[in-house]
């Protein structure tokens, strides 16, 4: 617990905390369970794919691309299930391996060229979002085989499937990132790119298999979105790494590499969600809203910046003789 | 060893794509009124854009440019059209309305610059609030809506020329070669390189980074400000995506242009040729009537190209240096 | 004919389903009248892009432009060179400056449209009293807006017991969105009897929300939608009408119009154009409205397919 | 002591663009010695571990051979897999990682693992570190640990390996001189059990006390592989330099007015009751165990941490610093311990890095720096230090260690500082650059200027300074005039902290 509090999401964690109070004392309606299940939900799209983001962050790098590789993916899904029916089995295998193949694209140029991640993802969501548009013209994929849907309703104990994706998603980053050799040298190689070599990673499979990773978390994002929308809307991704790459950030990932949690990022993407839910059942007017999460944003992370501080100015770096240890 | 290799590079790339522009469509390409199209169009983006390498060479990104861009320009627009400070004379009113822009950018950029240098907040972070912070207030002060009509002489700023240059292309030239000086001609630029660069050791080496960041933020969100005089002349009206799209672009122009994303290095003049690439394929393309998706996919394809040919020869350039440096010690020995 | 035409029809955005609608029109028309139809513009909807584009197509040369504005006074300093360099200038779908536009091609009547969605909401209602809602597309694009504004002036006359319970809400031209903020409406506001989606995804995405939330026979979803997205909905009930215009026919009646005024004939109130029907011209010899909007219930949707 | 060959490099040239950093060595490394490799910045020596560890490639020609099958490293794994281990210069450590995976992620790396078992990795950095006698933390995050210790961690990841051939290129930079006692107590264990050991170091009475065998590089060519006994040290450094130094003892002179006054600083949880005066002309040596807080209380006066009370006057002026620009502006110059992540500006030239302090001046009245004056004053300095290769252009990145420090010391120099702090300057530069410090360092002193000077090796501080403080666990346990201080003595106080305070001047 002593340790929960002291670590780098216990700012954020606090905020949260206070944020849903403020809104509650307004609308107690927030805090219900069925609200709650309803942020969970609508936001698990977001948290997949920030799971694979957080592994692209901890190496320093960055992914601009996960809105078009998203769209792309639903596209395909959608219409696989259209033209040719398959099965809920082939839609997932189908959306993954998509995914992953796409993020396998941007892991090479990164990897085996070495050129910088924002370059290489600022390329290929040029020309994925191009050549999807281009080839759908925008139009939406309806018509969703009916299995797909009654998919996408089921609950398991009053839970909704997709807040399940979102939990598998977290516990199989967790796992890697924690107990896998590849996982840590995600850490090693955000560290210290060239001591990680040293020690014997193979720094470009780490690259390589971490932007797969991403591809393979937007895949499952995909036909998760798509089990939510009943339909596949091209445009619907349009500035969604934006609001997975703030996420991921404002869950204390250090976007120079090295740092960065699970439980962090989950936290970034429900305080997006929380703030987004609270507007309106804060009665906030509508053209005050951006104002207010801009505001909040801002303050948020000075706030959680100022206590890392606060806490890094006090820490005790030597036994100073006749000074009780971390004390008084 | 430090050189201009990789700016060279990107002259021969804007090059060859001229010659490909202007073999494909010549009669149109090359025609007056085009290259004047385009010495129009570009501007505004080449200030964004250099607004945005100040703050990457810092080893930061402002994602809020182009929203204080347009609430700048929103400002300046109330007075133009004439809805707040009624009566003033036209004269009066412009000046005015660039005084506004510049003071707003200022005041922009201060906010951005105290939490990125005096609290030390991600700058990705702090601009992403700041965007969304700027855009509310853009949207609340007009409700959505475009504010315009602004008085004859404005247009000057964004379409007149003089002998024939065009306006804004003349305060672009400017801009650059004034932000070339002052980065890497004077010793408030080498500190803002050596911020990027080591920022611990700049503190060490007694930098203000604090001060040196504050500054790199005011400076691009001026810029912003600069591209939003012209545009709001350009365009007759401010709203609050006024120019939302360059946001990318500009990121992208300036890694195309050679900057380190990660800050430290990076010039002005490979920032220019890259908007310069940037708005030949874009108005080349446009004027071939290729779709607009396609366009899209081939300006992704050549940033990730060009960056590949630059680590390719990069890495035969080190390989033929050390076969030079062995020789050069064979004939020695 | 001497000459064969070159029309650029520029929609606010490419790569959305209502103006690739338009695109099918448009080209239909350009092959049926034997003239050249450039179908483009930007990928965002953005006004400066759209400069941008129509500055280098008077570069590319063409003879007439139609454009669909972003934001009508940001357009009107290049469509007024355009017009200089002899290019037919006119606008369609949302109006540009009036001042410089020969012709001005509206599918609609804007008030008449903004007005029409009130009175299907209150149909849709069964009653004019109660609690409703207004999801839009984006707060600043500018037909949205009006179409509300006209909606709203024309309830606080019509129907003063209606109450909007809160200024309209954005929903980003995306579905998920409209569906996320409803999910929202509804729980803020329990008494919610009605919501108004206009821009295309926002009525189906507020329909999705109520039909999950089980209260199709509580919430009345009307709006601005394309009748194949539309289908599930209106059959499940959790959208009871939307209305819309066929795009593609405004599109096709835009590039007819351009060839009529290139080969120097009048445009009269009244006249039939093959393949759209009969158009009205307002008094300023401007402006032409393609008729009423075409409503979709569940009875008849499946008879569209756009 | 075993004489058979075990690991023989012919040929071995490695060319950077515009450097022959190392031509043709050819040498052999035996079973079970220990074998030092020396020589002055720039000779080459961490270019051939490199080779050694994968982590260069050589030019073609030249071969490694391993019990006389000749092999060739792509990759450091590949290395590691034939068992050879190193710790780098540079110590290439994780900060972000904790001390348990910075001594065992390679070694697992190599054993092919996949899993990470946290349990079982924790028992191995647990004896790793017992080895070397050590009691760090083992959840601690590298960064927050001082640079002696992250040394300490280097060297015990490369004892986790089940290493043939263990590589240390300059291990004892930042150690005391019990840390160094422990390293080397663990070098005689492993020899005696068959390893054999490369190990790099400037400190010349180190290389002597431990290595069967020495080897001098200069100028990236092979001098020559000594026995021990075959050389002494003049003989050694005369290998090495081609010429003769001669470690200078510095007389004691009468120093001037008070310069720089603290008095009862305090920092909790960093520092207590801090108080000692610096005069002008004065070297004052701060010494005493790593992590006594030395480098706190220099960072306390050049602005970088600020103190909860206590007053700092210069001049007679008191002075509330609250930033290193403020301290730089007063004329405080700080040169820090770490020189990669506090010093250098990677990825810029060595123009760069060495005119950072003198920007200003360098300008004209328009404030444009002037190309002339800015070759000017980097080819002096340059010469000054004589730092090695002369390329103002070429990155710093691709300098030497020691020649990268040297770029460090020559920057503040310029600035000429009233009051110039300098923690563990002379951390791995030679004995002849190293006596080119010191020489700078008295000749600005006779200037007038004061200087204080951090520094965990006695001799070096008994030879410069003019005065002595000892610190221990935060506080200045000791303090002895120069003709009264003696390594005895000083190590007495900085272990178990001597209250007299002598001779407070
Ligand atoms: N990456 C590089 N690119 C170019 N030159 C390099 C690079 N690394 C080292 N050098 C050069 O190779 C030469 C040998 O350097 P090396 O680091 O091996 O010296 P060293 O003997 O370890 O010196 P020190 O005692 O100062 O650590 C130096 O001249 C150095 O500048
Ligand atoms: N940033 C930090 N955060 C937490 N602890 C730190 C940090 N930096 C140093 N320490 C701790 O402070 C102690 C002192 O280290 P430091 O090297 O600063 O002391 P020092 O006496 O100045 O060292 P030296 O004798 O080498 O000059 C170390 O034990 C280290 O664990
Ligand atoms: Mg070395
Ligand atoms: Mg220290």
């Amino acid at each position: 617990m002593k340790q929960l509090l002291r670590s780098k999401e216990a700012g954020i964690l606090l905020i949260i905390v206070l944020l849903s109070l403020l809104i509650t004392l307004k609308n107690p309606v927030f805090l219900t369970s069925s609200n709650l299940l309803d942020i969970l939900k609508n936001n698990t799209v977001p948290g997949i794919v920030a799971m694979g983001m957080l592994l692209v962050i901890i190496t320093g790098g960055i992914d601009v691309s996960v809105g078009a590789m998203t769209a792309a993916v639903t596209v395909i899904i959608g219409k696989y299930m259209v033209h040719a029916g398959g099965n809920l089995l082939t839609v997932f295998l189908l959306g993954c391996g998509s995914g992953a193949i796409l993020g396998a694209i941007n892991g090479f140029f990164v990897a085996k060229l070495d050129i910088p991640p924002i370059v290489v993802t600022l390329g290929t969501m040029s020309i994925i979002n191009g050549g999807m548009l281009y080839y759908t013209g925008g139009s939406w994929i309806t018509n969703i085989p009916k299995w797909f849907i009654d998919f996408g309703r089921i609950k398991l104990l009053g839970i909704p499937v997709q807040i399940l994706f979102l939990v598998g998603a977290a516990v199989l980053t967790h796992w890697v990132l924690r107990y896998t050799l590849i996982g840590r040298g995600v850490f090693a190689v955000g560290g210290n790119p060239i001591a990680a070599v040293r020690a014997g990673f193979h720094k470009d499979k780490i690259l390589l298999f971490l932007y797969s990773y991403l591809g393979f978390m937007v895949g499952l994002a995909a036909v998760v979105h798509t089990s939510i929308m009943r339909q596949v809307d091209p445009n619907a991704f349009f500035s969604f790494e934006m609001t997975v790459i703030a996420a991921v950030v404002l869950g204390g990932a250090n976007v120079l590499g090295g740092e960065g949690s699970v439980f962090g990022t989950i936290l970034g993407v429900m305080m997006l969600a929380v703030i987004q839910n609270g507007l309106i059942l804060a009665w906030i007017p509508t053209y005050w809203q951006q104002i207010v999460v801009g505001a909040i944003i801002l303050l948020a992370v000075s706030l959680d910046v100022m206590q890392n501080r606060r806490r890094q100015d006090q820490l005790t770096r030597i036994d100073v003789a006749g000074e009780a240890p971390f004390g008084g | 060893m430090e050189n201009n290799k990789k700016e060279y590079m990107l002259c021969g790339v804007l090059a060859i794509i001229v010659i490909i522009m202007s073999i494909l469509s010549p009669d149109r390409f090359l025609s007056l009124y085009n290259l004047q199209t385009m010495a129009f169009q570009l501007p505004e983006f080449g200030i964004i854009a250099l607004g945005m390498m100040i703050v990457i060479l810092t080893g930061g990104i402002n994602l809020s440019i182009t929203s204080g861009s347009a609430l700048a320009g929103i400002m300046a627009a109330f007075i133009l059209s004439g809805r707040v400070m009624v009566g003033a004379s036209i004269g009066m009113s412009i000046a005015l309305a660039i005084g506004v822009i510049l003071v707003t950018s200022v005041l922009l950029g201060l906010l951005n610059g105290f939490v990125v240098a005096y609290i030390g907040v991600t700058p990705i972070l702090v601009t992403l609030g700041s965007k969304t912070l700027y855009e509310g207030i853009s949207m609340w002060l007009t409700k959505g809506g475009a504010i315009s009509n602004f008085p004859e002489a404005y247009y000057w700023f964004g379409n007149e020329s003089i002998i024939g240059i065009p306006v804004p292309m003349i305060i672009f030239i400017i801009i650059a070669l004034i932000t070339y000086v002052l980065l890497e001609k004077t010793p408030w630029g080498t500190r803002v390189y050596m911020v990027g660069s080591n920022p611990t050791a700049a503190v060490f080496s007694g930098i203000n980074i604090k001060r040196v960041l504050m500054q790199v933020y005011v400076y691009s969100a001026l810029m912003a400000g600069l591209a939003g005089v012209i545009m709001l002349s350009r365009y007759n009206s401010a709203k609050v995506d006024l120019g939302s799209s360059y946001l990318l672009q500009s990121v992208a122009a300036v890694v195309l242009g050679g900057t380190n994303i990660a800050g430290g290095s990076g010039k002005v003049f490979g920032t220019v040729i890259a908007v310069a690439i940037l708005q030949v394929i874009s108005s080349g393309l446009n004027i071939l009537g290729v779709n607009r998706f396609i366009i899209d996919m081939i300006t992704g394809a050549i940033l990730i190209a060009v960056l590949t040919l630059n680590i390719i020869s990069n890495r035969r350039e080190s390989r033929r240096k050390s076969d030079e440096t062995v020789l050069v010690a064979e004939n020695r020995g | 004919q001497a000459k064969e035409y070159t029309i650029l029809v520029m929609p606010k955005l490419v790569g959305i389903p209502y103006f690739n609608a338009s695109e099918t029109g448009a080209l239909q028309a350009g092959k049926d009248l034997g003239v050249n139809v450039i179908y483009a513009g930007p990928t965002q909807a953005d006004a400066a892009a759209q400069v941008k584009m129509i500055e280098d197509y008077i570069s590319r040369g063409v003879d007439a432009i139609a454009v669909a504005p972003n934001d009508p006074a940001a357009l009107t300093p290049v469509l007024r060179r355009a017009k200089q360099r002899g290019i037919l200038v006119m606008d369609w779908d949302t109006p540009a400056d009036k001042s410089v536009v020969e012709l001005s091609v509206h599918q609609i009547d804007d008030k008449v449209y903004g007005e029409h969605n009130w009175d299907l909401l209150v149909e849709a209602m069964g009653t004019d009293e109660g609690e409703y809602a207004i999801i839009t597309g984006g707060l600043a694009a500018a037909n949205l807006n009006t179409w509300i504004d006209h909606g709203l002036a024309y309830a606080k006359e019509k129907y003063p017991n209606l109450k909007l319970v809160t200024e309209r809400i954005p929903s980003d031209e995306k579905q998920q969105e409209a569906y996320r903020k409803t999910l929202d409406l509804l729980r803020a506001y329990p008494n919610l009897k009605g919501i108004i989606g206009i821009s295309t995804p926002a009525p189906i995405g507020a329909a999705q929300a109520v039909e999950e939330r089980g209260l199709q026979d509580k919430v009345a979803v009307v709006g601005t939608a394309l009748p194949n997205d539309s289908a599930p909905y209106l059959k499940s009930g959790a959208l009871k009408v939307s209305t819309l215009w066929d795009p593609a026919k405004l599109g096709y009646l835009t590039v007819a119009l351009a060839v009529k005024r290139l080969n120097g004939e009048e445009v009269y109130d009244g006249m039939e154009i093959s393949n759209v029907g009969v158009i009205d011209v307002w008094d300023d010899g401007i402006t032409v409205i393609m008729g009423p909007p075409t409503d979709f219930t569940a009875d008849n949707v499946d008879q569209f397919d756009f | 002591m075993a004489e058979e060959r075990f690991l023989q490099m012919e040929d071995l040239s490695k060319t950077y663009p515009g450097v022959k950093a190392l031509d043709k060595i050819n040498m052999e490394i035996r079973a079970g010695e220990v074998h030092a490799l020396v020589g002055e910045n720039g000779a080459g020596k961490s270019t051939l571990i490199k080779i050694l560890a994968g982590a260069e490639i050589p030019d073609p020609g030249g071969r490694i051979l391993i019990d006389g099958e000749p092999v060739s490293f792509a990759h450091p794994l590949e290395a590691l897999r034939r068992r050879i281990a190193v710790t780098y210069q540079d110590l290439s450590l994780f900060p972000n990682l904790s001390v348990v995976e910075n001594i065992t992620i390679s070694r697992k790396i190599e054993e092919g693992a996949r899993h990470i078992d946290w349990r079982e990795m924790r028992s191995t950095a647990q004896d790793a570190l017992a080895k070397l006698d050590l009691d760090i933390d083992l959840t601690t995050r590298l960064s927050d640990l001082s640079l002696a210790n992250q040394q300490l961690v280097a060297i015990a990841r490369a004892l986790v390996h089940d290493a043939r051939l263990l590589i240390l290129d300059e291990p004892t930079s930042s150690l005391s001189a019990e840390e160094v006692n422990a390293l080397f107590r663990v070098i005689s264990t492993l020899k005696a059990q068959g390893m054999s050991i490369l190990f790099i170091s400037h400190k010349l009475d180190e290389v002597f006390a431990i290595s069967d065998r020495i080897t001098v590089l200069r100028d990236g060519q092979h001098v020559g592989t000594y026995l021990r006994e075959e050389l002494d040290e003049e003989k050694l450094i005369s290998l090495m330099v081609g010429r003769k130094i001669r470690f200078m003892q510095y007389e004691k002179r009468s120093v001037g007015k008070p310069l720089l006054e603290v008095k009862h600083l305090h920092k909790k949880g960093n520092f207590a009751d801090i108080s000692f005066t610096l005069h002008q002309g004065e070297i004052l040596g701060l010494t005493g165990l790593v992590g006594a807080g030395r480098t706190e209380v220099a960072q306390a006066i050049f602005g970088r941490i600020i103190p909860d009370s206590g007053q700092i006057y210069l001049r007679g002026k008191e002075m509330k610093i609250t930033s290193t620009t403020q301290a730089v502006q007063a004329g405080i110059a700080y040169i820090p311990e770490s020189r990669q992540t506090q010093g250098l500006f990677l990825g810029k030239t060595l123009a760069d890095n060495l005119s950072v302090t003198r920007l200003d001046s360098l300008a004209n009245q328009f404030g444009i720096i002037r190309i002339d004056l800015l070759k000017d004053y980097v080819g002096k300095w340059i010469q000054r230090l004589s730092i090695r290769p002369p390329y103002p252009k070429m990155l710093i990145d691709q300098f030497s260690g020691g020649n990268q420090q040297k770029a460090i010391l020559a920057k503040w120099l310029a600035y000429e500082p009233t009051v110039l702090i300098v923690d563990e300057p002379t951390n791995g530069i030679d004995v002849g650059a190293k006596s080119e410090i010191h020489q700078l360092l008295r000749e600005l002193a006779d200037q007038g200027i004061g200087i204080i000077m951090i520094s965990s090796e006695l001799p070096e501080v008994l030879a410069v300074c003019d005065r002595i403080l000892v610190m221990r666990r935060g506080r200045v346990a000791a303090e002895f005039p120069k003709d009264d201080a003696t390594q005895e003595k000083i190590m007495n106080a900085a272990i178990l902290g001597g209250d007299a305070r002598q001779d407070v001047s």
